[in-house]
């Protein structure tokens, strides 16, 4: 149902603020990958594939925001990931104890995010539902070593960062401008 | 007890009347039994003198009216003249002022530095009392019809009249209500009501000059690269440069200039002169504020090229 | 799992040496299954190779030794070369560095007007761990062979060798019992006790000069008025008094100036020259601390009288 609202002025300006808010977040998400790199030296996810997979730490789903014809769904699971990347952040406090405050500010601006887009939807009238995450999705691995956390410190942030750019290409379709 | 002291509110309207009533039960002031009571008051440091009667239950009780009071703080003490010297038997406190004006004005400014929200108004006339002012904020939607989450109170510092709204209770994006409550023993006070989206009202930091340079070479044209502050950098921002020279010191300016193509060109300039640019940009939706001007970059062009 | 590193002690002292093993089970780790699996270390960013078997249970493990080894803090890796890229699979945190120094020259003011007591030392060599640094003091008597109450650690700023004791927790004009404890993983050092009554170690608040006149009239003498700080006003002390002219700059010292008589007299001044004047005060039983120098007071002593 959502095509015609792509020229309601409404909907327009609540994407743009979504989009400038996802630049936001992707850029604060950056600098995070940055500290990563410099405080844990884990830089190159080449070198974590072994134990990206061991652990087992899935990207958020954003399949229904792949197909050409918008779904309210793709609203729902950009709301959802967002969510599941609120709670992995935290992670991020552990490992960067001395960067906490930039974490804090992370995570306070991935679910007022979230939060602004379910308003939103409401406000618009959109489906809302949410859509059955698969087994175990959205929920972290049991982290047993030092370096399992360090690890997980690296590819939660590098999978945000894709997650956030996916959202930006799904949100930009509907611009007018 | 062997005294006290009645008004009829310790909180009054300036140059308005006050009554008070002393009351004193002698059998219950160990030394007076016996003795002949006389009531005598004092403001702050002035006399004054009551009506004194004898009340049905045997008590002395002295009423004193004080019109047009004028003081916006005094304290009314009640004596009793015995033989030695009076005695001060009770006392009451007693403010003037008026209920508090409306705050006018109310402006907000978000600071994407340090992340909060400041907001300022125009306090009105002072009430002369004891006031809470408070700036008061909830989450909303829409255009604020329907609160959501309140938001804890935010007091300013003992006459200030702003007040800065930390990140961590702020929904940017979203739009906030926010005004301004004036309270006093008199009455409350509040301001128009503010529907803003914080991020609505951001002044951006000044972008940076990153190098200018005599471009096509041998012109009166320059090139000048530039950069937006980190913290602005995802949104969209319109800019302006300005410059001058130290003979005439009146700014030339150059405006629309639209990020991000981070690199500008212009034509005109005298050559051998040292001119001074500088920069600042705002929201390319022109909502918020102009950033403060970037810092100075000086560059002198070329000598003219001899001709032929 | 997939593999881990281990090393004899995370903390080790700076220079000895390190023994680290990492072990692969190639069996848990999806992706590795028949492949043949060499490992390699990295110290930081630098490249190291262990010396590898089989264990019994058929998993790979490398040892390795590192001899002298001098950083203070460093991540050592251990990575499986496959087919594509080195894969890192474990990692080890290791901190070097020495046990804690001895703390010393431990000294105590107490602060009359702020009423606190703040205690300095020199920490000695840094032992390059993270270390817990507490003042810890007790409520003694005597001579503090038998400490009381204990009072609560004093924890110093991150960095800093100085801490300060707030009122509440201090026992005036008894004796306490300080000293510094230093603590690491290494190990534990304590300075020297000190056993002090806080109002021993007093720094005074500096007088105040009230007035000062050529008394007797026209003679070489002056008179001074002053007063001792209302802090200290309690403490008999003892004051100094110095005055220079601008004419030659070296101060000249008048000691043993005993409060509490306020006025002090002296001869032998220039005609018509302007001196400036301070005074400071200690304990006159000489315990503590010198006040700082009042604030000076210029006087210009009168003209020489016209002979006969």
């Amino acid at each position: 149902p959502l095509p015609e609202f792509s020229g309601d002025q409404d909907f327009q300006q609540f994407l743009q603020k979504d989009l400038e808010y996802i630049r936001k977040i992707k850029g604060d998400v950056a600098q995070v990958q940055e500290l990563v790199c410099t405080t844990l030296q884990l830089c190159n996810e080449e070198e974590l594939m072994l134990v990206k997979q061991k652990l087992g730490i899935s990207q958020a789903p954003l399949d229904q925001c792949h197909s050409k014809t918008f779904q309210d769904a793709c609203f729902s699971q950009i709301r959802d990931g967002l969510q599941i990347y609120h709670g992995h952040l935290a992670l991020l406090l552990q490992v960067l104890p001395a960067h906490s405050s930039r974490v804090d500010a992370l995570r306070l601006d991935v679910s007022n995010l979230s939060t602004n887009i379910q308003q939103q939807m409401e406000d618009l009238g959109l489906n809302t539902v949410t859509y059955p995450k698969a087994e175990g999705q959205g929920t972290l691995p049991s982290l047993s070593s030092n370096f399992d956390r360090q690890a997980s410190g690296f590819i939660i942030p590098a999978n945000f960062k894709r997650f956030l750019e996916m959202s930006l290409r799904a949100l930009r379709h509907l611009t007018t401008a | 007890a062997c005294g006290w002291v009645t008004v009829d509110s310790p909180t009054i309207l300036l140059g308005s009347t006050v009554t008070a009533s002393c009351t004193i039960q002698s059998n219950r002031c160990g030394g007076l039994e016996g003795e002949e009571i006389q009531i005598t008051w004092r403001l702050n440091h002035e006399s004054m003198s009551g009506s004194q009667h004898k009340s049905i239950e045997g008590a002395e009780v002295s009423n004193l009216t004080i019109s047009h009071f004028n003081q916006t703080r005094a304290k009314l003490w009640c004596f009793v003249v015995g033989n030695s010297t009076p005695q001060r038997i009770g006392m009451a406190e007693i403010h003037a002022g008026y209920p508090p004006s409306k705050p006018e004005n109310l402006t907000c400014m978000m600071n994407l530095s340090e992340n909060c929200l400041t907001c300022h108004w125009d306090p009105g006339l002072d009430g002369h009392l004891p006031a809470r002012v408070a700036l008061k904020s909830s989450k909303s939607r829409g255009q604020c019809e329907v609160s959501q989450e309140a938001i804890p109170d935010c007091i300013p510092q003992a006459g200030q009249n702003d007040c800065t709204i930390p990140r961590r209770f702020l929904q940017l994006y979203q739009k906030m209500d926010i005004w301004v409550s004036v309270q006093n023993a008199l009455g409350t006070a509040e301001s128009e009501h503010l529907c803003i989206d914080p991020m609505d009202v951001a002044k951006l930091d000044p972008p940076v000059l990153k190098s200018i340079q005599s471009l096509p070479f041998q012109t009166d044209c320059i090139s000048v690269a530039w950069e937006v502050a980190p913290t602005s950098s995802h949104i969209e921002q319109q800019c302006e440069l300005r410059y001058m020279t130290h003979e005439d010191p009146g700014w030339t300016l150059v405006p629309n200039i639209v990020s991000p193509n981070l690199k500008t060109h212009h034509c005109g300039f005298l050559f051998g002169r040292e001119y001074r640019f500088q920069m600042r940009c705002m929201r390319v939706t022109a909502m918020g504020y102009w950033s403060e001007w970037s810092p100075g970059w000086n560059f002198t062009t070329h000598e003219k090229a001899p001709a032929g």
